[in-house]
């Protein structure tokens, strides 16, 4: 049925056992997303080591999507440079925005490639960039603050 | 076990959406009314007939389209009047429920220091915990502009209001009181009659957001007792883009105007102007004519099919789903478990599953459920969750959706194996 | 003598009013279009598909017809945004253009006292003596607030806005310049360029009425410098209830929201909110949606007719209008007397016949025109007149249309013996 | 045609040679009126004697429905105690309501009968009464006064 191309194998079980959710304490930089129209929210602790993604925690409350999406996508981060980061991410959000057209990359982007189902249904994709949102955000903010 | 005077199956032959195929194949559980109504054809036919007959701007042409326009927007005003039991003159059309609380927030915020609406530092505006965001951050803004004290009705547990402080909440500074008159997450139906009492024994208007009770229940206006009473038609088997505020005339007379353009204006000159009387004065520029004729229609559909008969099924599909749900394991309901002073909207979490998730699969069976904080976020923080799952009945719903719902619900649970 | 790319008889078929039999037995001539347009089958087809298919309340639910609705909403933002060559997030769905600028002016009043928009005594908001009582009064009572000072442009005798005192107008206070695009009474198409470099050279915004332009010719909001825009969709072939502020992103991001409620959070508590991002910031509560479906369209139709087609078209009509209006007696024309800058909205006077008086005889031929003031009273009074009457060319007319006005206006005449 | 029983005969010449339009000094109350949709204005002078409506005169602009019947009106009332004159103002309004279904008590209203035809064509109806509202606020403005 329709519903398993989103609800892949490996997204539940980033769901019930995320990575990384649990905030490390004294991050380069810390921000706050929210979904304003579920009330999903995230808060994602971000480490910099000089251009190297050296650390990505979080915590927060939010459907399987967001949370798998989430878990995912730290562990895709850490240990990448702010520009690989920013490849991943871009290929990412092309993947969600392709309706359904696109399976996306597996060697750019790994097991996040499981969520190329969302794209098909619209009002999900908002719930899988929620993490990734915070983690740009938390990037290009840390490299303001430079 | 399930007994009502309608037939909620053979209303939806009125409905053309309900012969969409949906997601998974099958047809369409519509459990989402309470964010918006399905329209049923007379309403569609209605806007067409206007828009194919009688289309003109209203009240400003002495041709005979804009005759029969303004006769159309006009007719529809009586309707509207009819239906609340409200005098014409009383009925202001607005795009929304949301643009109908912030008009009267507005023009509050207009008056004169010397006006009875005016609010200063020290007056209070008494909300509740329940509202919808509509009718809460309209009252939040006002109270931060004229530096009046916003407070609040708590929450009992199972989702009532709790009026236990209601002297000291609504004392001698209240200027305004916004209830809603049912929750849209709960399903809470509030005590009116004490709240309007104590409101007026202090000077106090209230505002009734009846966005969840107009459509539901028949209304008098009068009975009521209140002074202002919003609602949007789009919930009401309307068209989208046009809601009604009601209120008392001789506050509405004394009141400042809101928008401002034409049509609301007695006369103007470079530097000034004056108001036309009530209605006009509150409803500036072209109307929204096609929705306020359609509004009128779906207000005689339900007219035809009364509104005693409209609450009795609602009440028969609420009892039968609080029963059935009483079958399932790994659900609670947030708000009334009984169906007394309480409507057909019934919140719901599902243990290990997020709102969103439950939508999604439920919507592969065709059933179309709302998911998230459904605009009372302080409510879903009052509860300590991040959302519910909330299934809202109407006309065209019958115990069959209800089972439907139930069967959905269990498979969801199968879903993600919890 | 009478030469266009399009042919009205032709477009009439597309719009059912059409077929109507009007009071003296004719045919529809419909010349009030500057008051709201007609509509085409795509336009109601439209809705009445959205209503039969997708209809659910937007950006609120998982379902599938919360999805479909999102997408037709937002779809019809891309279209209107396509239209104006603006940036989708740079489109707000209003329910007409007298919410737009009423949005404008109270969210500028809603400003924090350091905020750019703010005004305090001795700033001032520049308008003109020509514009309608939406682009006026707003601004009045914003002044009033505020304290700002109301200044504007006046006229000539010709019905030419007078910029002779530009600079002194717009000087170093102006926070705001609110000019109209085309006159709704005269036709006159105001010079922009000068008005929007010296607006700029001062730190003022710029807010277009472009009631009158947007559905007549070809508009590219990044080539016409302003900052806001603001258009009804009832007169662009659209329907009622259904209107656009298009604004600059960068100011659109930095102002204070106008309607709260519903949707244009981002976050919420029982004591204080934080807004969304641009658009949804100004679209609190379920919007018209199958109004901006209509709407997309609307614009979808004029596209395919090409803006340029209209817009030569409309040229055309009221070049042989001039020409022909130059053949009758007693009658005076306000407005410009050459179609140099100028719209397809003829103003005019009748000796010794009250415009009400000529509204209705031309109406016994089936003739529909606009007699009074046009909401634009102050100008009455500079012209020294109670009224006018106005007829204004879209599409579907053609040159037969303006052979009909001038036969009925000669047959006025002799029926009033003058 | 059917605009023959909107603009009978004796409308239009008590439009060419309206009564009464010239105000008359030192009156009991004036009153000013306008109607917003087509921006007709009417000033009018009223003259009581004790309970007798003993004068109203006027000016103002508007179209021949609006001129026709203000003067017909003034000369119907002058002379009438003002129970008799609100006795003729609602036998008139009830006429201008009447969708085209009454014709009016030619011994109550004389020549305001031929405006009868005026109910048939609803955005006139505000014309035709405008004169009247103002005669009657002014009367019931004088009455207050009192
Ligand atoms: C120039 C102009 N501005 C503003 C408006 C107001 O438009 P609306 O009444 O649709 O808000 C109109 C039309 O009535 C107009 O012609
Ligand atoms: C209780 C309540 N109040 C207000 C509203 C706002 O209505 P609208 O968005 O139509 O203005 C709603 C619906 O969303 C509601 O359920």
């Amino acid at each position: 049925m329709e519903l398993d191309s989103l609800y892949q194998e490996v997204i539940l079980d980033h769901y019930r056992k995320p990575a990384h959710k649990a905030l490390v304490a004294n991050p380069t930089k810390q921000v706050h997303h929210v979904n304003p129209s579920c009330g999903d929210e995230i808060t994602l602790n971000l480490h910099m080591n000089g251009n190297l993604v050296a650390d990505v925690s979080w915590d927060g409350v939010g459907c399987s999507i967001s949370q798998a999406s989430t878990s995912i996508m730290t562990d895709l981060m850490i240990g990448k440079s702010v520009d690989e980061a920013m490849l991943v991410l871009n290929e990412f959000t092309e993947l969600m925005q392709s309706k359904g057209t696109l399976t996306g990359n597996e060697e750019i982007l790994d097991d996040a490639v499981a969520l190329a189902g969302v794209s098909k249904f619209p009002a999900r994709i908002k719930c899988a960039l929620l993490g990734w949102m915070a983690f740009k955000d938390a990037v290009s903010q840390s490299q303001l603050g430079k | 076990m399930f007994n009502s005077p309608l037939d909620g199956a053979e209303i939806r032959k009125d409905f053309p959406i309900f012969a969409k195929t949906m997601r998974g194949g099958g047809r369409l559980v519509y459990l989402d009314s309470g964010a918006t109504s399905q329209k049923p054809r007379s309403v569609l036919d209605a806007e067409r007939y206007f828009y194919e007959n009688h289309n003109a701007a209203v009240h400003r042409g002495s041709h005979l389209l804009a005759e029969e326009a303004s006769e159309a927007y006009e007719g529809a005003r009586a309707i509207v009047a009819g239906f609340l039991s409200a005098n014409i003159d009383e009925i202001i059309f607005t795009k929304s429920a949301t643009e109908g609380i912030n008009l009267i927030a507005y023009s509050f915020g207009n008056s004169a220091p010397s006006s009875q609406f005016a609010l200063k530092p020290g007056d209070r505006i008494v909300v509740s915990e329940m509202e919808h965001h509509a009718n809460l951050i309209p009252w939040q803004q006002l109270a931060k502009r004229t530096g009046a004290e916003l407070v609040w009705f708590p929450i009992t547990l199972e989702g009532r209001l709790d009026t236990s402080a209601l002297d000291s909440l609504i004392n001698e500074r209240a200027k305004v009181v916004a209830i809603t008159h049912q929750s849209n997450v709960l399903g809470t139906i509030n005590p009116l009659t004490q709240i309007v009492d104590r409101a007026h024994a202090v000077g106090s208007v209230v505002v009734l957001d009846a966005c969840q009770s107009v459509p539901h229940f028949g209304i008098d206006v009068k009975t009521l007792g209140v002074d202002f009473l919003v609602f949007s038609g789009h919930k009401a088997l309307g068209p989208t883009g046009i809601g009604v505020l009601w209120g008392r005339a001789d506050l509405l007379e004394e009141m400042e105007p809101f928008l401002t353009g034409g049509s609301m204006i007695e006369s103007v000159t470079m530097s000034d102007a004056t108001w036309a009387s009530v209605p006009r004065k509150f409803e500036a520029g072209v109307p929204n004519m096609a929705g306020a004729v359609g509004l009128g229609a779906a207000l005689t559909y339900l007219d035809k099919l009364g509104m005693d008969n409209v609450e009795a099924h609602e009440r028969a599909l609420t009892e039968y789903a609080l029963k059935k749900f009483t079958e399932l394991n790994g659900v609670t309901i947030i708000g009334p478990k009984d169906s007394a002073m309480r409507g057909s909207v019934l919140s719901f979490t599902i243990d290990g599953i997020h709102p969103h998730d439950a939508g999604q699969v439920l919507d592969q069976y065709g059933i179309a459920v709302r998911t998230g904080h459904h605009c009372a976020w302080p409510l879903m923080r009052k509860f300590g969750i991040a959302g519910t799952t909330r299934a809202s009945f109407y006309i065209y719903n019958d115990s069959a959706d209800i089972d439907a719902l139930i069967d959905g619900i269990a498979a969801t649970q199968k879903y993600f194996k919890v």
